[in-house]
Formats: structure tokens, sequence, C-alpha cells
């Protein structure tokens, strides 16, 4: 039972959700789940939010290594919270709205939220994000190495297409001429680069997405059929 | 050669840290020191450059702001190129934007370029005379075919609300038709896109265009029939301004006036890190193989 | 003390002197902040209870008028702008903090684990916030009660509007992830799960057919002998577009066969799946390096901040 | 699309005898039929909308017929899985190629056994919508049992609650199945917070601090890829990962020990879990795949064709329909 209804449940919707894409009468259906979709997650971030809460005060009360760190976290997260879900520092809009305090965006420029958002969120994401510069050096230090066929062709390539994006393309020319008229616009390596982008990773991503699509295909035809629980704690 | 065994044992186990220094040393020494790097122009930049050099001095050339502060950073120093090429060449210039949030941005494009560097010296660039500020028009895709069929209908003001009759810039223009060209650096909507077509292609006004790196491919399709020129993120706007550069290299040769090609000095330098980095990284590589190969 | 910690106790000393000397002389001032206030008045109408907005030149003082202010930034030249301490030391905080996570380059450390819990915390609670007034509130309140939505939070929402019961079945089946708190009706805590995998199967094995299988395959169907018009009318052969549209259609046949699970990839199958696999490499390598530009671009910004935005060293 | 339909007439008198799963696959063809037959009718039934100038719309129908011939390829496709299923499930031996990647997963295992150190999984950061997240838990469930006939601690930070909860229904069940239920610990399965980059910062920063053995990351991924990936190599642990991504699949190509390249993710856990009728789905997709290089092949043939010798031009000046358009807008033409 614990088991039969969630599969059930599944392959139902599932199949409904197939044939609403053919059928104009069920259209609104797909629409639908999306809304719905975005209401479960909703819903359950706020369980995901309990998890958490309760992940950390168990590292404080068994004092485990780093517990501080623990509380930060939990300080942080009550606080934006807190912060956030009663709009503090945010004033209305427009004068209309002047008497309904909770009506500006929770997001307002000046607000607790927004500073929130400004000064810690948003600059702690961006550097991890600009972290990867860093990690593009070391990657293509260590792995670009002519071990095999493949290995020198991806780093050919990836040194040819370097090239081509900088001005230092241009390095061709002491070696090859520029062509008749002078323009140094086309230059072979630029050129050699927009070939390759337009054929040859044109045509690998090509490949790999209609691979991909038989594999979601038979993927989701394995959860319709009720072939893989494991989702759902696998076979007992 | 006992030294440079030693010198390959250090590198096989070379602390990636260095590599993490040698990254951001490339990145921020140039934006420190100012370092910019050149970008040879592409075909499509170099049309609507030509085409400006080509146009008679005082031609009347209508501006579009159509931006705001999101994506600036690509657009902001291509309509600082453009205003100063128009200057440079003694065009006339009617600054307007079909953005309402790209106000701050036109006013400080006039600020930079026309008053700060053209507004002084024997022949003074002056409002109502060499230029004009149209300011906001409202109403997306309708104001710029309001604007193609009648300028006074769309604003019958200046941005500090002038009557446009009594400037003389605006004698004998009636509408964007008696303008030599547009130019456009866009955002999104409305954009060089809608100025394609309520404006450039059906009244046959040259129409030049600036875009940002993510919109290249939507617009690409209309050059070079519908659009004179089109100039794509920060890599054009940095082809443009090694233009401007090379043809008037005083002062625009100076690295605080090319902004789009200051930014692209880390990027140059970095890339050459990157390529050392694989070219050295694959020197290693063989050099063990030969020892490796050399002791057996 | 070791060798390290001695640089680098002597690095922070360097470091925070050199800070304090430069708050000290620059003209900029450092991570300085101004804002504009931008005030919000209406006035009551006595005989409706509509709040209506002040005519141009009346007076914010008086009977009746209701304020509120926002700040807007504000460059230090504007005129009427005041310094705000708030953004200024958040400037100071985003700056210490981007710091502490490059410090991560060089290793796990005490500072980056401090930034790691405050992120963590942080983000959580960002976006159950941002979920929670966009889809609780906007889509969940305004269809179950549309009244209070509009008194307490959308003052848009039409009134006309009726509740819509139907999305109290998202709800419930929501709430059932809390089932899981208590174990003996946790099983009903896949009912969600199984409904939202359902729904995911049958929308993603529809999509991909059409957008990539589809899609895709017709997109690779080119000419392999192109032809284009010349001047006199009659047609010359195009090399260079024969030549692309070969080199895809090989290319992609080829990297198809790599994928091939049933056959034993020997003999010709072998050969041309090693084919696939080389073209597979090319695109990797290509992307890769395309991908280059973007990340340093990320890393500029960053740079930019401290050293414009924080520092005031340079103007970009 | 031929192929597949020939083999399917081919191999169903086989099936004749259908068992349990057979009756789905009838009902799934029962339930499409009944749909197109109502919408026939209520395509006879309801009036035609006046005045809308193609006279093309209908009101409502129950079945849009412009979609047709993409209907009779989903269920040629689909139909040709389940069949292979089907006949795997019977016995018929099926051959599948090996992957490095999956091999390498039980090695992996067994070196995080003997160091005595932790493993890492990675379900993506995308939410359970996505099917490389649901295939990225079907692995889990394989490398769980695994670790847990090894009793090697397996963490599994995610980025959703949805994917939390469902990782730990496949933990437990896993633990279970490999006849250790008390191998599953809750606390090793958690929720971290649904920012892409606050996610990365904490897995980061434990895979530092407990130096993982093996680290697998499987499921939807983006710029955070080669963060995770760097990270795991800079503490020498054995990588495999996998991911439908296209844009991210270089980034581990480079940095991983072991990648399984887009379809490969999907066909991952079927491998794993050795049944018949999983592997089975394997050849049906290869059937497909075929279908797809055959439609290329002979929309190339027909496109150069056209392109060497167009058909005579129709009065009004315009080129005769191409003989392409009989594949790319009528087999191909999509929904």
């Amino acid at each position: 039972m614990s088991k039969t209804v969630p599969v059930i449940i599944a392959s139902l919707v599932g199949f409904l959700m197939i044939f609403a894409f053919f059928s104009p009468q069920l259209l609104w259906l797909r629409q639908t789940a999306e809304d719905w979709f975005a209401i479960i997650t909703t819903i359950a971030m706020i369980y995901g939010g309990l998890t958490l809460c309760f992940h950390h005060l168990k590292k404080i009360s068994d004092s485990e290594a780093g517990w501080g760190f623990s509380a930060v976290t939990l300080l942080a997260f009550g606080v934006t919270v807190i912060v956030g879900m009663l709009k503090i520092g945010v004033v209305p809009e427009t004068a209309r709205n002047l008497n309904h305090p909770w009506s500006g965006p929770f997001l307002q420029e000046g607000g607790a939220f927004w500073w929130i958002y400004q000064y810690l969120f948003s600059p702690v994401v961006s550097t991890m994000f600009a972290l990867l510069a860093f990690y593009v050096a070391s990657a293509a230090f260590r792995a670009f190495r002519a071990k095999n066929v493949e290995a020198i062709l991806l780093l050919v390539t990836a040194l040819i297409v370097l090239l081509g994006q900088t001005k230092d393309r241009e390095i061709t020319t002491l070696f090859l001429p520029a062509m008749t008229d002078g323009s140094t616009s086309y230059l072979p390596i630029a050129d050699l680069t927009e070939f390759i982008r337009k054929t040859i990773v044109t045509s690998g991503q090509r490949a790999i997405m209609i691979g991909v699509a038989l594999g979601v295909v038979a993927t989701s035809l394995r959860i319709l059929l009720g072939l893989d629980r494991s989702y759902l704690g696998g076979d007992e | 050669m006992s030294s440079s065994v030693t010198i390959l044992d250090r590198l096989n186990v070379l602390d990636r840290r260095w590599i993490f220094l040698a990254m951001a040393l490339a990145v921020a020494a140039p934006i420190l020191l100012g370092i910019g790097s050149d970008e040879s122009p592409s075909p499509p930049t170099k049309r609507l450059f030509d085409r400006l050099e080509e146009l008679p001095e005082g031609s009347r050339i209508l501006m579009a702001i159509d931006f705001d502060p999101n994506s600036a950073a690509e657009l902001s120093p291509m309509a600082l190129a453009f205003t100063r090429h128009c200057c440079l060449r003694r065009h006339k210039i009617y600054f307007v934007t079909t953005w309402g949030t790209g106000v701050p941005l036109l006013d400080a494009t006039i600020k930079t370029v026309v008053q700060s560097e053209f507004g002084r010296g024997d022949r003074p660039y002056q409002y109502g005379i060499d230029y004009v500020n149209l300011g906001f028009v409202a109403g997306d895709a309708v104001a710029i075919s309001q604007l193609t069929s009648d300028i006074r209908k769309a604003r019958s003001q200046d941005m500090q609300g002038t009557s446009l009759d009594s400037l003389p810039v605006m004698n004998d223009v009636v509408s964007l038709q008696d303008m030599q060209l547009l130019i456009t650096p866009s955002a999104g909507f409305p954009g060089a896109k809608e100025w394609v077509q309520y404006a450039g292609t059906p009244y046959k006004i040259p129409l030049a265009a600036g875009c940002t790196g993510v919109q290249s491919t939507q617009l690409f399709p209309y050059y070079p029939d519908q659009l004179v020129g089109l100039v794509t993120g920060i890599r054009g706007a940095n082809e443009y301004e090694s233009m401007l550069a090379s043809k008037y290299p005083v002062p625009y040769a100076e690295m605080s006036k090319r902004p789009a090609s200051l930014r692209g000095g880390p990027q140059r330098w970095a890339h050459r890190l990157m390529i050392s980095l694989i070219v050295l990284g694959n020197a290693i590589h063989f050099a063990n193989r030969y020892r490796r190969s050399s002791h057996s | 003390m070791n060798r390290e910690t001695t640089i680098w106790t002597l690095l922070f000393i360097v470091g925070g002197l050199s800070l304090a000397y430069h708050v000290q002389s620059s003209e900029r001032g450092v991570g300085q902040q101004f804002v504009i206030p931008v005030e919000i008045a209406g006035r009551v109408d006595a005989a409706t209870g509509v709040i209506v907005p002040l005519g141009a030149g009346e007076s914010t003082e008086g009977e009746g008028v209701i304020k509120g202010v926002r700040y807007d930034k504000a460059g230090r030249e504007t005129s009427q702008a005041v310094y705000s301490l708030s953004r200024t030391i958040g400037v100071w905080v985003a700056a210490i903090l981007t710091l502490c996570v490059f410090s991560y380059l060089y290793r796990d450390n005490p500072f980056y684990k401090l930034v790691e819990s405050i992120i963590v915390g942080v983000s959580a609670g960002y976006w159950i916030v941002q979920y929670g007034w966009t889809v609780l509130v906007s889509k969940v309140l305004v269809k179950l009660s549309p009244d209070l939505a509009r008194y307490a939070f959308l003052p848009e929402t039409p009134v006309d509007a009726k509740p819509e019961y139907l999305y109290l079945i998202p709800v419930i089946l929501g709430c059932l992830i809390f089932c899981r708190l208590i174990p003996k009706a946790a099983w009903l805590g896949r009912w969600p799960l199984a409904f939202i995998v359902g729904t995911t199967a049958g929308l993603k094995l529809i999509l991909f057919l059409n957008a990539d299988f589809v899609r895709q395959i017709r997109s690779t169907i080119l000419p392999l002998v192109v032809l284009s018009t010349n001047a006199s009318g009659g047609s010359d052969f195009d090399w260079k577009q024969s030549i692309q549209n070969l080199v895809i259609v090989v290319s992609v046949l080829s990297s198809l066969t790599y994928f091939y699970f049933s056959v034993e990839h020997k003999g010709w199958v072998g050969r041309i799946s090693r084919v696939g696999i080389w073209v597979l490499m090319i695109s990797f390598g290509a992307s890769f390096a395309l991908t280059v530009m973007g990340r340093i671009t990320l890393l500029t910004m960053r740079l930019q901040f401290l050293f414009d935005d924080w520092l005031g060293l340079v103007r970009m | 699309m031929e192929i597949t339909q020939r083999c399917r007439e081919g191999r169903i008198p086989r099936c004749r005898n259908s068992g349990r799963r057979m009756g789905l696959l009838l009902a799934f063809l029962l339930i499409t039929m009944i749909v197109c037959k109502g919408a026939v009718f209520a395509a006879d039934a309801k009036p035609v909308n006046e005045g809308s100038g193609a006279g093309q719309e209908k009101a409502v129908a129950w079945f849009d017929f412009e979609k047709t011939s993409f209907a009779l390829l989903t269920v040629a496709i689909c139909g040709t899985v389940i069949i292979c299923t089907e006949l795997a499930r019977r016995g018929k031996p099926f051959y599948v190629r090996p992957i490095a990647g999956l091999r390498a997963m039980e090695e992996a295992v067994g070196r995080a056994t003997e160091m005595g150190k932790p493993m890492l999984f990675v379900p993506g950061i995308e939410d359970i919508k996505e099917i490389d997240t649901v295939a990225g838990l079907m692995i889990l469930s394989n490398v769980a049992r695994m670790a847990a006939e090894y009793d090697t601690p397996l963490e599994v930070p995610t980025s959703r609650t949805l994917v939390m909860t469902a990782a730990r229904e496949a933990v437990q069940a896993a633990a279970i199945a490999a006849g250790r239920p008390d191998y599953y610990n809750e606390d090793r399965v958690y929720y971290v917070t649904e920012e892409q980059f606050g996610y990365v910062a904490s897995v980061c920063g434990w895979m530092n601090r407990e130096k993982p053995a093996a680290c697998f990351f499987l499921g939807k991924f983006f710029a955070e890829s080669l963060i995770l990936a760097e990270t795991g190599n800079a503490v020498g642990a054995i990588q495999i990962a996998g991911t439908a991504e296209t844009t991210q699949l270089p980034f581990f190509v480079a940095a991983c020990d072991y990648t399984l390249l887009g379809e490969e993710l999907f066909a991952a856990s079927a491998y794993l879990s050795g049944e018949p009728a999983q592997l089975g789905m394997l050849k049906g997709q290869d059937f497909g795949k075929l279908a797809a290089m055959v439609l290329v092949l002979a929309g190339c043939a027909l496109a150069t064709w056209d392109s060497i010798s167009p058909r005579v031009k129709t009065s009004d000046g315009q080129n005769g329909s191409r003989r392409t358009q009989w594949i790319t807008d009528t087999v191909l033409k999509g929904g």
C-alpha cells in the first residue's frame, strides 16, 4: 500500500501530462502543473528550513567541533527570514497604498532585506562564482596534457580557440601572410575558431542532445511503468 | 643537467596556489595599472565607422540611447564612442531614448562627451545649434513610428521644456526621414529590432545598432541589408574605440578615454596566461616522458 | 610561531596599516555611499477614505497627509545627496566578505568557514522569503482568499476575484511532506514526491522528444552539395558551405554511433565511434576555451568592486 | 520511424502472450486510440468557429490534429522501448557495451573503504522536476547499496528539500536491501540551501575538512561543476561525474577521473541495477538513435537532390515544394 499508491499516482499524472500535450481540452493541465509544482516546492522548502534548523541545533546541543559556526548559520537564517517576511524598512511604492504597510516589494531598495541581499548575499555568491576564473586556469594546466589522441584534440582545440579570443590571434601574421586586401579581420585563426564553433561544437552538442532526449524518454518510461522506484525507497 | 632535473621535479609537484596567484596578477595588474588592449575591427563595426567618416560635416544623426543601468557595462562605452566620433566629425546630434530608465544614461553621455570634451575651445558644441536632447519618448514601438512620421508629434519640447521650434538645430527637421543616420546602442525591447522594423526598413533610413553579446544572434540576420553596421558587446565597443584611437590618436589613444579597451586588458593577459599554462603543462608532460624513457 | 604564521601576521599588519592610511588620505573616501531621499506622500480623501497623491506644489505638511520616505542610491556629487552610514557599512562588510571568500583559494580557514556559515543561513532564508512572497502570497493566498490578500498585502488584487479552491490540492499535497516528521505517517510523505516525479516524467518525455530529438534531427538535415546563384544567374558550387555541412552531418552521425550501447564497438562501428569521441573531445576543448572569457569577466567585476567601489583606487 | 515500425511488426507475434507489463502497454495504446477517437468525434460534433479567416480553428478539440505525426513518432519510440523491455524480461539476451565510469564506481567505493574515508554524492543542484536529478537519485540508490555493503559512510548534501526527501528514501531502502538497516543515518543526507553558490561553498568546505576518498557528481549541474570537481581533485578523491548539460561536460571531462557523457547518465542506473528489463530499455534507446541516423541520412540525401536539381518553378515564380519537406514537415513535424 505504502508503495503502490505513489506508483499509481506517478503513472496516472505522468500519462495524463503526455495526453494533455496532444489534447487542447487538457492543455490547462500542463500549465497548472507548473503552478502546483511551485506551491509544493515552496511548502517543501519550509520543511527544508526546519530540517536545516534541526541539523544545526543537534550539532550545537551535541557540542560537536565547530558548533559555533552552526550557531552563526542558525542566526543568519533566522534573521533573514524574520526581516524578509516582516518587510522591515519597506515603504509602499505609491501614495495610494500608504495605508497598506506591507504592500511594498519585499526586495525594495533601502529595506533591511535588501541590505542583506545587497551586502551579504550577493557579494559572497558572486565571489564564489568568480573563483571559477582560478579553477579554469588550474584545470587547464593539469588536465590538458597530450596523453593520447583524445587529449591532444582537446588541448589543441582549446589552444586555438583561446588564441582566437583576443587580439593575440594576430600572432599568426608572423608566419602567415595577411590577406591580399590587407584586411586583418580574416586571419585564419579567427576563421578557424568560427568554423569549429559552427560545425564541430554544434554537432557534438547536437548528438549529445539527441542521445539525452532518448535517455530521458527511457528514464521517464521507467518511472511511468513503475520499473524503477528508487526515488520512493525502492522495492520492498 | 642536475639543475634542470630539480626544476622538473619542482614543476611536477607545483602547488596550484601559484597558478591562482598568477591568475590574480594577470587580472588585477591590468586593472590597477590601466593596461588595456586593442581589438582589430570586424567588418560590421568597421562599416559603421566608415559611414560616419564618409558623411559630410554637419550631417544629422539620431542617437537613441535605449538601455538601462543593467546593461550599461556593455553599452555605455559604445554610446560614448559613437558620440565622440560624431562630435569629431562635427555632425549634428539628436539624442533620444525610448527607455524611461535610459534618461540618466543619456544625460551622462552628453555630460561626459559633448559638454566636457567638446564644449570648450574655438568651436564649441552648442546646445540647440549642434545638438539637442529630446529626452524620453514614451510608447515603445509606437513612439518610434511616431518619430518617423513627425518628431514634433512625439515630443514638442526638448528635455528642458524648450519648444523645438525655437531651436535652430530643429530647423528643416520634420521627421526621422531628415536624418542621415540613426544609431542605437540598445539592450532589448524596444531596441534595434524595433528601429529596423518601424524606421530603418520601411523608410529606408540608414540605421546602425550596438547590442549586448547575448542579443547579437538576434540581430545578425539584419546585417548588412537592414543595418549599416552592428557593434556587438564589449568586444565590439573595444573595436570601435581602437579604430577611434588609431584615427584620432590625440586624445583618444589614451586609455582613460577607452573604457572598453581597458576591460580588454585583463582578458588578454588572462588568456595569455591560460595559453602559457597549457604549454607549460605539456612541456612538463613531455619532459617526464623523455626522462622515463631515457632512464629505462 | 612558525614561519607561515609570522608571514601572515606581518601581511595582515601591513595591509591593515596601509588601509588605515588610505582611509585617512583618500579624497573619495573608502566605500562611502550616498543616498537621496524620495518622499511618497498622499492625503486621505475624507469622503472615500482613499489616499490620493498630493498635487504639484502642495505642501507635505499639514492635516491628513501621510508620508513615507524611501532612499535611492545617488552619486556623491548629486545635490541633496546625504551620507548613508548603513550603506557605507554594507560596502565594507561586502568587501571583507569578498576577501574572506578569496582566502579560500589559499586554504580552508576560519574566515572562510565563517562566510560559509553565514551564506548557508542567509541564502536558505533568502529563498524561503522569496518563494514565500512570490508563491505563497502572490499565488496561493490570492487564489484562496483574495479579500485577505487585498486587505493585507496586495491592494491591487481585483475586487471581484473569487476564491479558487482547486489550489487547496497542491497545498495539501505539499503539507503531506511534513508527515515525514511523524514516523507512523512517514509513508504519506511519498505522495507529493510521486506526484512531482510523475508529472516531470510526463512533461519531460514530450518536451525532450519535441525540442531535442525532433528539432535537432531537423536542423541536421542539410544539403551536402550547396549551389549558390552567381551574378549571371547560373549556379556556382559553394565549396565552403558544402564542406561545412558535410562536417556537421558526419560529426553528428559519428558521435551518435559512440552512444550506441547494444553494439560492440569493434570493426567499422568501433572506427566510426572513435571518430565520434574525437568530435566530442574537440567540441569540449572549444567549449572550455569559449567560457574562459566569461569567467575572467566575473573576476574582473569582483576586483573592480574592491578597487573601485570600495577602495576608490581606479575609475572604471 | 520506418525502422522502428518494422521492428515492432517483426516482434509483436512473440509478445502475444503478454504479461502484466504488456497489459500496461496495451492500456497505453488503448487510451491513445480512445483519445484519437474522441477527438474525431469532438471535431465532427462541434461547430466550426465562425469568421476565423483560416477556417481551421475549431471549438476546443480533444485531439490536436496538427500534432498527429508527432503523436505517431512518440508512440513509435515509446513502443519500441517498451517492447525491448518486455523482450529482455522474457530472457532474450542483449549485449551492452561496458562504460568505464560505471566499473570505476565499485572501485571507488572499495578504495574509500580501504582508506577509511567517507564518500560524497551530489545529485545535481536542480530540483526533482528535472529528469537528470531523478537519474542521479536512481544511481544514488545503487551507490548507497554498495556503500552499505562495505559500511563506508556516504554524505549526500542536497540543494532542494524534495531531493533530500527522495535521497533519504533511496539511501534507507538501499541500506535495507544490503541487509544493514542501521547503516542509514539521516544526518548524512541533508538539505543545505537552494542557492547555487551557497551550496557550493558548503560542500567545498566539507570536502576540504573531511577529505573524501571518492566524489560522485551525477545530475544536473551548472557553473559550479568546475568548483566542485577541482576541489575534489585537490583533496585527492577519485571523481566520477555525469551530466546531460552540454555546457558543463567539458569541465567534468577536464577535472574528473571518469565522466558519464549525456545519455550515459540515464543509462547508468539501468546498468547498475543489472535487471534485464532495464537493460532492455537501452536496446530500445539504440533503435531510437538508429531511427535518428536514418532520418538524417535520408533527409540529407533529399536535401542534396533538391540542391542539385530544384523542382521546376511554379507559375507564380515560387519554387515548387522541396522534396526534403516530406521529412522535415511531415515525419519530423514536431508538436
